[in-house]
């Protein structure tokens, strides 16, 4: 109860964790120093690079993993169709800005879901379907989403709102539609249910957004080179690598402020920390659930678009989400689940073991580099973490739960 | 030897001290009762015995040898069985395969000769089976004949709560540790349940350690009660000396703020 | 005596039923059969008959995994990754050595490698297995292979069980998620490359034993289902329930929590390498994208489906998956916009209808949710503009339903885990007794009378006596106030 | 004694609520009247928390009535029996542990938006414990037992209720902070807001209510004035669970 409680249960944890990231410190710095002596080609430049390279992969995941964390603060569950919302809003973001390839009639099919989704969410707001505000919204939503999936073509940035936008509908309707009435179902169900949406939004993607590696390079200066010296070494990059970290960091720091300042954040943050007596408070629980898979949502719509942005392209609509979404969970995890910096702590620690360990293990001739295995070190790391320290590196205790 | 011997045992959590320097002896063929208000750690003091916690200082000792720092089921090897205060029994399973799972650790087959049911193994099962009968007989034809086959979560809740005592008893040990037997229960069902539990200690030789709150069963069969408020015993010893015990009604209604009364409180008068 | 006489007996014609009921489905499969060759004589049966094998090894694979998620528990995501472990064994000891020559001794690889493959090489030339090579002989052959490839995977099976010790629920799951997508995305890497040739894998896997007859997958279909039952009505299969009911009493029971855990993992995982051998030689060879996530969540909604902890129920569920992905591809044709919208609006209608005579069946007010008005009406008007397709251009556009099958499984997932989380079947088992109705857990009428005499509340308010008392409390004080 | 003239605030008629199939109230016939402190009192496990939680509406009423300012209350959801004047001190306090005192009593007054009155109710918050006042931007769970449980009294206080629900507001106190949290709730009811405490601690409940019910496994064994309650032996026997 007292705070000698909470400094005990902080720092009194065993010390093999320290040990082993002590040690892998260890290692890459030794191999750093190592590689400066043996090319010149391993200069500040090369290191520099690596490093905001690793920054950006890490804020990428940062903007997926956030969604993962809120969620599970909220409602405990492991939204496994994360990384599928996360591919919806790329993919929504490409269409938006590169002109439609629907027809009519199957914008129209398109645009009735997304307003039937519209006005679940209005529900929440207005309280009944059949309210008038409701209905008038959800036609409004019909033609507005026709119309923009049919005819228009918008630039990068309201492509990137818009595609948020619905995004964020889609979230809520998966929660309205799927998770909702398992509130109380055992959570081995809920987990089932949300890899069965997962599955779902995979094979919805296909039939929606055609099953074809599509390119990504929307027509802005953000794409232009971009090269600065450090240390007598040139760094030739584009203005990406000052992009996505800031706009990652500018979204991060509104959903603090949300989470910390607005009346429905703090709301968020009471049902997180005890949902029963959020509800004693007056909290309307199920709204709050909603705006949680908003705000998520939003975020990984933002992340797959910048995701194309990076990579010049994003992948088949059935495998895209997958890899990134259960990186993304893996930084959640390792950054303590339910904390929102715990979020971008383990997004970062992921980003910098993908890019910076295989930047620094290059392939040489008698050793085939670590690049490969890249894939696999979020899951090491998730699995090492979970089953030694599971409350992960920021930890329940510090963290501020969402 | 005491069948179970606690020494000066604590146990805190987090800034919560739940159990302060305990001391407590059951000899064999006993039947203890410990007592006291919510949140008293009588449960934690279970749950310490049991091996679901580690106890922060302090030692425990069953039939002379210690268990402190084993897991649960090593426990209920030695021969230490408990029930649970909010029923945790198997629901979707059948009464007798609720009675049938304790046996699962005397099994010395190897789950292949299970499957090819080997005769050793079949000659094992068969035993199991008897042996639950038995447990189940206990309380009389009630679990008997049909309801065996019947899943626990179409039962009564005073089925229940025997089911988990055959439960218990089914594991093979000697000391019971009985969680509120009797809450749930109707009166009659109370008093039957009070004579149950002293015939598993005349006729099964069970030893019992018991958690209760129905003070009439506790007045009526304990050797011996032992009363806990905030984690600390303050009071022990026969049934009628520690209920008129001021301290233990103080623990009970709290203390006495208008002082009109004088310094004697009432005597509760009670009965037996 | 004659009660047991009567039980002997009982057993005699449940085991005649079983086989006579055995006999019966095979008749009616036969028969199917026979239509599908009349209708297509190649198309036609060659599908059947692969329905049929991939009955049999999903069959094996989801009747494992039920051992893990529906008797233990366990909420596991990894049997995809025990089946490429299999796969990749078994397929390895039946290849022929030249062509285990060019993989493993691959030119491209470096000479660490070269020696790992070339190790492995010896070391599957001492088995012998290469003498095998006739016809005769090669059964024997895949017999050790399918063997030692649920062995491997038994192997795998102990490790991917050991943080089933330390963590529960969901993080578990994860946890086997993550090592199925470790095995499948290692196996890719060119570390591994002298034994799976990459991503790329290896053709030459013969194809008779599980595609051009039968006997191999339901053999050891039935080997499973045989081992999974009586393993589940074993002492061993009540401590697993146990576990999956209540881990903390289970323990408290004085069962091992770590043991029995981590057995049903190794059983699993080993029946799960034998449908990975059964499955790359029904595919003709081995390739990494043969094991997808995304035949575990077949075998998920299988379980789930049909209904979670029962042999039965799980192989009922198999079926509907491999019917729908066998039979469903019109669902994935290309038809005109009016005939998608007119489908859409079937199954809105069909939906609306079905949740309105569950309502007034139970009852629910109002009986028609404003939900279903919007999307009854949604589904009408497409219907009607569907009918006047023929004036629109527009509704005579093509669209490719792609998908659509994975589509219709998941929504059926989700809907079951809705209204029926316990799938259809159930928890128990498929039994004759049931079907004639003979049930144990009812009272026969002497036990009924009993019952009542003991529950009789006259008796229990003599037995009781003191009843009065409470009474008297209750009248005292008020007679005070 | 008699208030029969007057309009009661809180009405329970025949209440029964049910935990799954086993019945955790029995036919509970309750009232409170404006201004009143009315205590409810049992031994373990005799449905005193499920009695306060069905009256706030989070376990459901499966038989009887409810009312609530005179008005039909049962159908009503938790929020909205807040906005018409409930207010819950939970059992053990359960303050949010992660947010800030002056969060926490914000979150008190959630479903309330006129900024000008909230500052007041602060203020009145701060006056009586005045403790609270110097720890604003500590964390809740930081706090002492007793520092969490004016806390969650505040926070009751916040949403200007007509009616305060207590959840054993003695629980795991030391006895002279009991004596203190009793003095402040007797202070409260006299600014008019009546209080329903729920208490294990008998004495010190009974002698500043004005009238007590005694639970026992879900039924109401005994009513009276308080006074009465106090000098009664049943009461002690009733509380023991001697029956």
């Amino acid at each position: 109860m007292s705070g000698s409680k909470l400094q005990s249960a902080a720092t009194g944890r065993n010390w093999i964790p320290w040990l082993v990231i002590g040690a892998i410190l260890l290692v890459i710095i030794g191999r750093i120093l190592y590689l400066g002596t043996i090319s010149e080609r391993f200069n500040a430049a090369f290191f520099t690079r690596a490093g905001i390279e690793s920054l950006k992969l890490g804020s990428l995941y940062a903007l997926i993993a956030l969604g993962y964390t809120m969620v599970y603060g909220i409602i405990r569950l492991i939204n496994f169709a994360h990384g599928e919302v996360f591919m919806v809003g790329a993919f929504l973001t490409y269409f938006l800005f590169s002109g439609s390839p629907y027809s009519w009639p199957v914008a129209a099919l398109y645009g009735l879901c997304i307003a039937y989704g519209f006005m679940r969410v209005l529900e929440f707001w207005r309280g009944r379907l059949t309210d008038p505000l409701v209905l008038v919204g959800g036609a409004v939503a019909l033609l507005v989403s026709t119309l923009m999936l049919a005819t228009l073509t918008v630039n990068l940035v309201f492509a990137l709102i818009f595609s948020m936008l619905l995004t964020g509908v889609v979230g809520i309707t998966i929660d309205r539609v799927a998770y909702h009435p398992l509130r109380t179902a055992p959570r081995n169900s809920l987990l089932i249910t949300a890899i069965a949406v997962s599955f779902l939004l995979q094979n919805a993607g296909l039939l929606v957004f055609t099953n074809r590696q599509t390119p990504f390079r929307p027509d802005t200066p953000i794409n232009n080179a971009f090269s600065f010296t450090i240390l007598g070494g040139e760094v030739r990059t584009s203005w990406l690598i000052v992009a996505i970290p800031l706009i990652t960091t500018v979204l991060v720091v509104v959903l603090t402020l949300f989470v910390n300042r607005t009346r429905l954040g703090k709301a968020m943050r009471a049902t997180a920390q005890d949902a029963e007596v959020a509800q004693m408070m007056g909290v309307s629980v199920n709204r709050v659930i909603a705006t949680t898979f908003l705000l998520g949502s939003m975020l990984a719509a933002a992340g797959g678009a910048m995701w194309g942005l990076n990579f010049g392209s994003i992948n088949q609509p059935a495998v895209m989400g997958i890899l990134p979404g259960i990186k993304a969970f893996a930084a959640a995890v390792i950054g303590g689940i339910g904390s929102l910096p715990g979020a971008v702590i383990g997004a970062m620690v992921i980003g910098f073991s993908e890019n910076f360990l295989t930047a620094i293990f290059p392939r040489t001739p008698d050793f085939r580099g670590i690049t490969e295995f890249k894939d696999t070190f979020a899951f090491l790391l998730l699995i090492f973490v979970l089953l030694v320290r599971p409350s992960g590196i920021v930890g329940e205790d510090l963290s501020e739960k969402v | 030897m005491a069948m179970l011997e606690i020494e000066g045992v604590n146990k805190a959590f987090g800034g919560l001290q739940a159990i302060t320097s305990l001391d407590l002896r059951v000899e064999k063929g006993e039947i203890v009762s410990v007592i006291g208000p919510n949140g008293a750690g009588k449960t934690t003091l279970f749950n310490l015995i049991t091996g679901v916690y580690r106890p922060d200082s302090g030692n425990i000792q069953f039939q002379g040898r210690s268990i402190v720092g084993k897991k649960p089921n090593q426990i209920v090897d030695l021969g230490v069985a408990r029930t649970f205060q909010n029923l945790r029994l198997f629901t979707n399973l059948t009464v007798l395969d609720n009675v049938l799972i304790p046996q699962h650790h005397k099994l010395n087959s190897t789950w292949f000769s299970a499957v090819l049911k080997t005769p050793a193994y079949r000659r094992k099962e068969q035993e199991m089976r008897e042996f639950a009968l038995e447990k189940l007989s206990f309380f009389g034809p009630r679990l008997m004949s049909f309801r065996l086959y019947q899943p626990v979560y179409v039962l009564s809740y005073a089925n229940r709560r025997r089911t988990e005592i055959a439960r218990a008893m089914a594991t093979g040990a000697k000391l019971l540790l009985l969680d509120e037997p009797s809450a749930g229960m109707n009166p009659k069902e109370t008093t039957e349940i009070t004579q149950i539990i002293r015939r598993m200690r005349d006729e099964g030789g069970y030893t019992i350690l018991l958690v209760e709150h129905k003070m009439n069963l506790v007045g009526e069969i304990s050797d011996r009660v032992v009363v806990l408020d905030y984690g600390e015993k303050i009071a022990e010893g026969a049934y009628q000396q520690v209920v008129n015990d001021p301290k233990v009604i103080e623990a009970y209604l709290g203390k006495r703020v208008d002082d009109d009364e004088g310094a004697s409180p009432e005597e509760p008068g009670l009965p037996r | 005596m004659a009660a047991d006489v009567g039980v002997k007996n009982k057993d005699a014609r449940n085991t005649l039923l079983g086989f006579l009921g055995i006999a019966a489905l095979v008749l009616v499969l036969l028969f199917v059969q026979s239509l599908a060759t009349a209708e297509d004589p190649l198309r036609g049966v060659a599908k059947f008959n692969g329905a049929l094998t991939l009955f049999a090894i999903w069959g094996i694979a989801a009747v494992s995994l039920n051992l893990i998620n529906g008797t233990l528990g366990i909420l596991s995501l990894g049997h995809h990754g025990f089946m490429l472990i299999g796969g990749y064994a078994t397929g390895l000891l039946i290849l022929s050595e030249d062509a285990r020559n060019r993989i493993l001794v691959s030119g491209r690889s470096t000479m660490t490698e070269r020696t790992l493959g070339l190790s492995v090489h010896s070391w599957f030339e001492s088995l012998g297995l290469d003498a095998l090579t006739t016809d005769d002989t090669l059964w024997l052959r895949y017999l050790v292979a399918i063997v030692v490839g649920g062995l491997v995977a038994a192997f795998a099976g102990l490790i991917v069980g050991i943080p089933s010790l330390r963590l529960r629920g969901d993080y578990l799951a994860i946890v086997t998620f993550g090592f199925g997508e470790i095995i499948r995305l290692s196996a890719s890497t060119r570390l591994f490359a002298p034994l799976t040739n990459g991503a790329l894998g290896f053709p030459g896997v013969p194809q008779r034993f599980a595609s051009d007859q039968l006997l191999w997958p339901f053999g050891l279909l039935a080997l499973t289902v045989f081992v999974m039952a009586k393993l589940k009505y074993s002492s061993y299969g009540r401590a697993m329930e146990a576990i999956r009911e209540d881990e903390i009493a289970a323990e408290a029971m004085g069962i091992n929590l770590a043991y029995h855990k981590v057995l049903g993992f190794v059983i699993a995982a080993f029946f799960a390498g034998v449908a990975g051998g059964l499955w790359v030689s029904w595919l003709g060879g081995v390739r990494l994208d043969f094991f997808l996530f995304q035949l575990t969540f077949f075998f998920l909604v299988a379980i789930s489906v049909g209904g979670t902890g029962s042999i039965t129920g799980v192989l009922l569920g198999t079926a509907l998956v491999v019917f729908i992905r066998q039979y469903g591809d019109p669902l994935e044709q290309s038809y005109a916009v009016s005939t998608w919208a007119q489908l859409v609006g079937v199954v809105f209608l069909i939906a609306a209808g079905a949740v309105i005579v569950y309502r007034s069946a139970r009852r629910v007010r109002p009986r028609v949710h404003p939900v279903v008005y919007l999307l009854g009406t949604a589904a009408l008007v497409a219907i009607l503009l569907g009918l006047v397709a023929p004036s629109f251009d527009f509704w005579q556009e093509t669209f490719r339903g792609f998908g659509m099958r994975a589509i219709f499984l998941s929504v059926l997932l989700i809907v079951i885990m809705i209204f029926r989380p316990s799938g259809i079947v159930g928890r128990s088992e498929f039994s004759w007794a049931w079907v004639f109705g003979e049930r144990r857990d009812q009272p026969t009428e002497e036990e009924r009378a009993q019952d009542a005499w003991l529950t009789n509340p006259e008796l229990q308010r003599r037995l009781a006596g003191d009843e009065e008392n409470l009474h008297s409390i209750d009248g005292d004080s008020k007679g005070e106030s | 004694m008699s208030r029969d003239g007057r309009d009661k605030l809180l009405e329970l008629k025949g209440v029964s609520a049910h935990y799954g199939s086993i019945r955790a109230l029995h036919d509970v016939d309750m009232v409170i009247y404006p201004g009143e402190m009315v205590c409810l009192l049992g031994g373990n496990a005799s449905g005193k928390s499920t009695t306060l939680k069905t009256i706030l509406g989070v376990v459901r009423v499966s038989e009887g009535e409810l009312y609530f300012r005179g008005k039909r209350a049962d159908n009503l959801s938790t929020a909205e029996r807040i906005e018409r004047g409930m207010a819950v001190v939970p059992e053990n306090r359960r303050i949010f542990p992660k947010m800030t005192v002056r969060e926490n009593l914000e979150m008190g007054a959630y479903l309330r938006d006129d900024r000008d009155a909230i500052r007041e109710d602060l203020d009145y918050v701060f006056e009586l414990f005045p403790r609270l006042a110097e720890r604003l931007y500590q964390q809740g769970g930081t706090m002492s037992g007793g520092e969490q449980q004016m806390l969650a009294m505040g926070r009751a206080l916040m949403s200007r209720p007509q009616l305060i629900l207590m959840d054993e507001p003695s629980m795991g106190l030391a006895p002279l902070f009991v004596e203190r949290i009793f003095e402040i709730i007797k202070q409260v009811n006299e600014r008019g807001i009546s209080v329903f405490v729920v208490e294990q601690n008998a004495n010190v409940a009974l002698s500043i209510a004005d009238r007590g019910y005694v639970l026992q496994t879900g039924e109401v064994v005994l009513s009276g004035p308080a006074q009465e309650l106090l000098h009664n032996e049943a009461m002690t026997r009733a509380y023991l669970g001697e029956m």
